[in-house]
């Protein structure tokens, strides 16, 4: 028992270890991904270790996250740091870096080079035909085609606005932007909106116009990291400044909806394109291992998680049923701390554990303890009387009527408290991704986002089987501890 | 210093007092049959001796000592206990709950060889070994708890209907393995007997009770030879 | 066993009954809730029955609730509509109620006179000194001190182009929206930006500059109904077109923020004064009636579910420890339902059952299932085979031997699985509200919403305490059913 | 017809034949002892009368037709049975233990009755009715057990020792009890005993058995004067 204890301990000494350790977070969508794997591998290509936290949700996770210390870099958009994190657009590049220092020790390293705003693309042919290259052009050409997003027709950096500035005469049709490109490519439409770094663009070969009147926002991308970070470090970083354009991200991201690379694939040829690192082999997961790799995570916050439950509610469990008056109170309290819903738990715990294994380690370990401490008190209690009776009068100790006959009695009951927090703890696990502690919930986190039910079973079936396995562990550990005729 | 005493017991089930003022001494090294009707007390002074049981009033002396209740364990491992019924551990084959007092004591007893004595002496079989308790007759699971309260050989041994459960011919041969027992290296032993036949060839001493109360304490010659009431006598003459 | 089970169904049928009843939605903000109340109350005082369904998250649920015949009616703005509905913010509102109609069969009344968009406000005395009543006066006084949320500052529908439109000259400050109203009432600015209904235009004794030039999208609100709304209630809805305007509905959101005053209240003076209904009584119910009513929808939702899974898990639980051998299966099976995150389980079911208590009361049930199994047939297999070769010996078929000595002898055990299922379920029910089932989860998603740890408290407290309430009931009906020496 | 037969029986307890070809026909409304050694397979026999232990070959008929495992209740309900050891429902009062059957049969009864009457034949307080059976000696309990099993006035009774931890005045009166009622309305009574007395007083009917083998079944009189082998004749010797 003490072993497995100290088993556990060791994973989250290890899963939380220090040294040579960066640790990378990551917005929750695809460039993010992408962006957050280029600066991992850079990392790692220097010898450091990386930790990556990826699937921190929105921007606010993420700097909260990176505030807190619970990781050290993650890339952000100038744009989205004045005026979603600090509420100030107004703000210059420079003044957001005083700003985000002054207040918050953080810092961020020169741009990528590329802008993700909205812009305005059009097919290669007519550009060239009409010599096109910048949304100022389309003036002179009132004859084409406009096709925009709702969206864009709807928001006021739309369509709306950006025809008065540029004083465009175009009366744009609406349709859906999942349409628009198949459109534009059927030249039913001529010029679309779309955001400046669509994997799309490079997809289908389009022009993105030059917003040459500086109509839409700025949103650079860069790294936002914490002043802690090295010298050595930060002098890696710099390997990036001004080289991702925005022709560069748009095929990245092509590669990852359109040519079925995985993030990792794209950020190493990237990497090796620009001369960054040298081209080495890189361990490929197929989406095989990369399950596999979820599910023993899944299993490592599951177990760790079981394993510290029955820990402690073991003895406490042996505790009230030695002092029933005090057993009543601490059931009561442990049946407080499951009203507590998991995601309010969760985020209840990011302010003192930070995000990770960590917090979920100890959500699950409290669901998991009414269970377990419950069945414990009551198996030890319903143990036939007499032969605690007989057991006393031989000659045992407390601590031996324990070991040798009520522990064993009771196992049937114990067992089936240990069994019903093991598949709640499997299910309530899933949650865990909502704070970056990774496991099978990731499936699930994004496939939510990404509304893809495909990515949804990727996690809900194997943390389905994984109950099932839970399930038949339990079934042989029941015949291997139990002798048959007790088990009926 | 195998002795037992109680003084001055008094003790209450449930409200009423159900022993008053109840004092005995057994002779160290000999054999005590305890004798009464059904609900007398019998078992009630086992439990006292063996600390399962603690009297509303009283104090008990075992080995020479009060019973401390603080380290009864103890005090218990030299005292083998045979409770009325088997009160055998259902999980536990034969043969670990025969030798289950080695493992609370991690003796060095060499304890396949004590079994296999302790099986000869109760005439078990050694296939029962392996075989749990419910696979086993009422009278093979009674000799299985004579082994184990044999298992430490105790200075104090507190049976409680030991062979009540035995057919005449077992019964006659385990207690006279008790007897031969009993000339190598005496002990104290309280038997707890309805048969007194039994009473009359192992116990040196008779207590006779009813209703918790005293009837007769004497040499087994002398109870059998002068019981010292009617209920006395009736016992001896319905069953001799 | 039975008996409870026929109350448990007489309640659902009850709460899901049919009838000259109307089901009412609510968005989940104060203005909403005041619509909603009106539309209620108005219908009540016309002799039809209302189930208010209020708390329904955000628009989608709304929508999709309408849509789906969980209600009849709720009140909706025009803009919202168009834009974040239809997806196609130029339809006009006749064009929007056409789509409606062929696609939904779903029509909306007349708007109720008032338009919910931002608007700037001015003091009265500087409107009166200055004679500015719409935002084009501003352009002759720049000396005026224009402070506007930082929200206003980002948005396209903001400040920029705000000031483009109307070629204002000022340079305003940002702040926080909270503070702006303070700033405009200490003299340290002069203008700044609100929604049109905000209660503090109300209460502050402001003016809402007219939007002369149109700039600001409208948001007109009005009912929004099933097809299927019989001639007699669309005519009483009527009654509420153009009896609402811009004051009134400020007035109105000013009581409620600011006069304490609940919703209720607020929409039955509303009606009275309008004549719209006459004076009655109005059981106003304290907060104390409030928080007793929701624990009583929590209790309602948690039991039925408990009654439910009792009545599931205790023949099944037989079934399985007759049946060993089918046994296995089922309790994966139920292990299974719990690997099913709440919330996706909730979600599931609104296609199937819609919203409200029953798909409400379906997953606690589900979650109750597995607890309950487990025990009862681990409890049934542990009573000793001594007493149960003793009852058959005696005469007693399967089933008394289960009614007299199997289950008298584990219940302990199995009243320790349902102790485990009814906290969980207390605990899990909040999690209700987000469908709209009700109980003490609505303060706490409304806390959630508004950021209130006072009104989170308010559901959190009570659904703690009733967890204890559970287990000091389950310890009297220990006492009661189980001897002592077989409790231990 | 309160018949009981066991037709060629052949019995495996856990892979090895125990019982082989084992055919007994008991006496109609006769009292037969069962006496064998401890693990001869005395109680196994009563298990199969009253089908708790199926045989692996061969058939049973009691009330005169082939014992039907699948209605098996309802003629259990016409049969007592005691089983060895007391087997007292530890939740239920003793005066719910006893009248238990009452329960099952809601029959018309009167129970209050009826326990009165029992606990008079067993000499049992009615004080005791409204504990639970671990408040009781072990003699009480047993006597709790005797009346559980004549409850609803079976025409077939079979006990297991059913005496086994009485005193011998009670057992003695409880003897004569159930002889008087045996002349009042005779049954068919299995009684499983080691006490050759017991047997010799009230058995019309001895059957020894052995290792699963028939060594006698004859008349009392008949068992008690010629015995047909050597280990019954001990088994009368060491315990008459
Ligand atoms: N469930 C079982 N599994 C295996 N063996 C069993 C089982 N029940 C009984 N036996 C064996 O069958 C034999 C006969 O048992 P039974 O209980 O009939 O003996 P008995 O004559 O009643 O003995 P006693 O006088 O000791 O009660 C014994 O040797 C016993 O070990
Ligand atoms: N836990 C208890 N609660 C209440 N009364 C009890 C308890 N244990 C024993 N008694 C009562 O005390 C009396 C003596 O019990 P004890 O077990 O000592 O009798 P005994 O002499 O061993 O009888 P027997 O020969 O029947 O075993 C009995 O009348 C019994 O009812
Ligand atoms: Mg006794
Ligand atoms: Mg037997």
């Amino acid at each position: 028992m003490k072993c497995l204890l100290y088993i556990t301990l060791f994973f989250l000494v290890v899963s939380t270890g220090y040294g040579q350790r960066i640790r990378v977070g990551a917005k929750h969508f695809n460039e993010g991904y992408i962006l957050s794997e280029i600066i991992s591998q850079l990392l790692e290509h220097e010898g450091y270790t990386v930790t990556r936290s990826y699937n921190l949700g929105g921007t606010l996770v993420c700097f909260e996250a990176l505030k807190n210390n619970a990781i050290d870099i993650y890339p952000e958009y100038s744009g989205t740091i004045a005026a979603e994190i600090l509420k100030q657009p107004q703000l210059t590049f420079s003044e957001t870096n005083l700003f985000l220092f002054n207040n918050f020790k953080l810092e961020t390293a020169e741009p990528y080079g590329f802008n993700n705003t909205y812009t305005l693309v059009i097919k290669k042919e007519i550009s060239a035909a009409l010599t096109i290259t910048a949304i100022s052009d389309l003036r002179k050409n009132p004859e084409l085609k406009i096709g925009v997003s709702y969206e864009f027709l709807k928001r006021q950096d739309g369509w709306e606005n950006l025809s008065k500035r540029y004083a465009l005469p175009h009366l744009p049709t609406g349709l859906e932007h999942g349409l628009a490109y198949e459109a534009l490519n059927q030249n039913k439409i001529d010029v679309t909106d779309a955001y400046s770094t669509d994997g799309e663009i490079s997809k289908y070969g389009l022009i993105a116009l030059k917003d040459d009147m500086g109509f839409f926002p700025k949103y650079e991308a860069t790294s936002l990291f914490r002043s802690e970070l090295g010298t050595h470090a930060r002098n890696v970083l710099t390997k990036l400044n001004g080289k991702i354009d925005q022709v560069k991200m748009q095929s990245m991201n092509k590669a990852v909806l359109y040519e079925k690379k995985s993030f990792k694939q794209v950020a190493n040829n990237f990497l090796v394109n620009e001369g960054i690192i040298v081209a080495n082999e890189l361990k490929e997961p197929s989406i095989l291992s990369d399950v596999l790799s979820k599910i023993a995570t899944h299993l490592l916050l599951t177990f760790s998680a079981l394993l510290l439950a029955i820990c402690f509610a073991f003895p406490i469990g042996v505790w009230l049923y030695w002092q029933p008056l005090i057993s009543t109170p601490i059931l009561y309290v442990a049946g407080l701390l499951q009203t507590i819903p998991s995601i309010a738990l969760l985020a209840i715990l990011i302010p003192f554990v930070g995000i990770g294994m960590l917090p979920a380690i100890i959500t699950l370990f409290l669901y998991a303890l009414l269970p377990i401490l419950r069945n414990t008190v009551s198996g030890l209690q319903s143990v036939d009387p007499l032969l605690k009776n007989v057991a006393e009068g031989i000659g045992m100790s407390r601590f031996q009527k324990l070991k040798f006959v009520e522990f064993p009695l009771a196992m049937p009951m114990i067992l089936s408290g240990i069994r019903i927090a093991a598949v709640i703890n499997v299910g309530t696990a899933t949650l865990a991704a909502f704070i970056g502690a990774g496991g099978l919930g990731e499936y699930i986190v994004t496939g939510l986002a990404l509304n893809s039910s495909e990515l949804i079973l990727r996690g809900a079936i194997p943390a389905a089987l994984l109950a099932l396995v839970v399930e038949i562990i339990f079934n042989l550990l029941e015949k291997y501890w139990i002798p048959k005729h007790i088990r009926n | 210093m195998s002795t037992a005493e109680l003084i001055n017991i008094s003790h209450q089930y449930g409200g009423q007092f159900y022993i008053k003022n109840f004092s005995v001494t057994f002779q160290e090294k000999k054999i005590t049959a305890i004798i009464g009707r059904s609900g007398s007390g019998k078992s009630t002074i086992l439990k006292f001796v063996n600390g399962l049981v603690k009297p509303t009033i009283g104090s008990i002396t075992v080995f020479g000592s009060p019973l401390n209740y603080s380290t009864l364990s103890a005090t218990r491992l030299r005292m083998g206990y045979m409770l009325q019924g088997t009160g055998l551990f259902p999980h536990l084959t034969i043969e670990d709950n025969i030798s289950i007092t080695n493992r609370i004591t991690k003796g060095d007893i060499n304890a396949a060889q004590r079994i296999e004595e302790l099986l000869s002496l109760v005439r078990l079989p050694t296939a029962l070994l392996k075989k749990y308790p419910y696979q086993l007759s009422g009278g093979e699971q009674q000799r299985a708890g004579i082994c184990r309260a044999l298992f430490l050989n105790p200075s104090i041994l507190l049976m409680d209907e030991p062979f009540g459960a035995l057919d005449p011919i077992t019964r006659q041969e385990i207690q006279l393995e008790i007897l031969k027992l009993q000339q190598v290296a005496a002990r104290t032993i309280l038997l707890v007997t309805h048969d007194m036949r039994e009473a009359k060839k192992m116990a040196d001493y008779i207590l006779v009770i009813d209703n918790g109360e005293i009837q007769q304490h004497a040499s087994t010659d002398e109870v059998l030879k002068k019981p010292s009431n009617k209920l006395v006598e009736q016992l001896i003459e319905s069953s001799l």
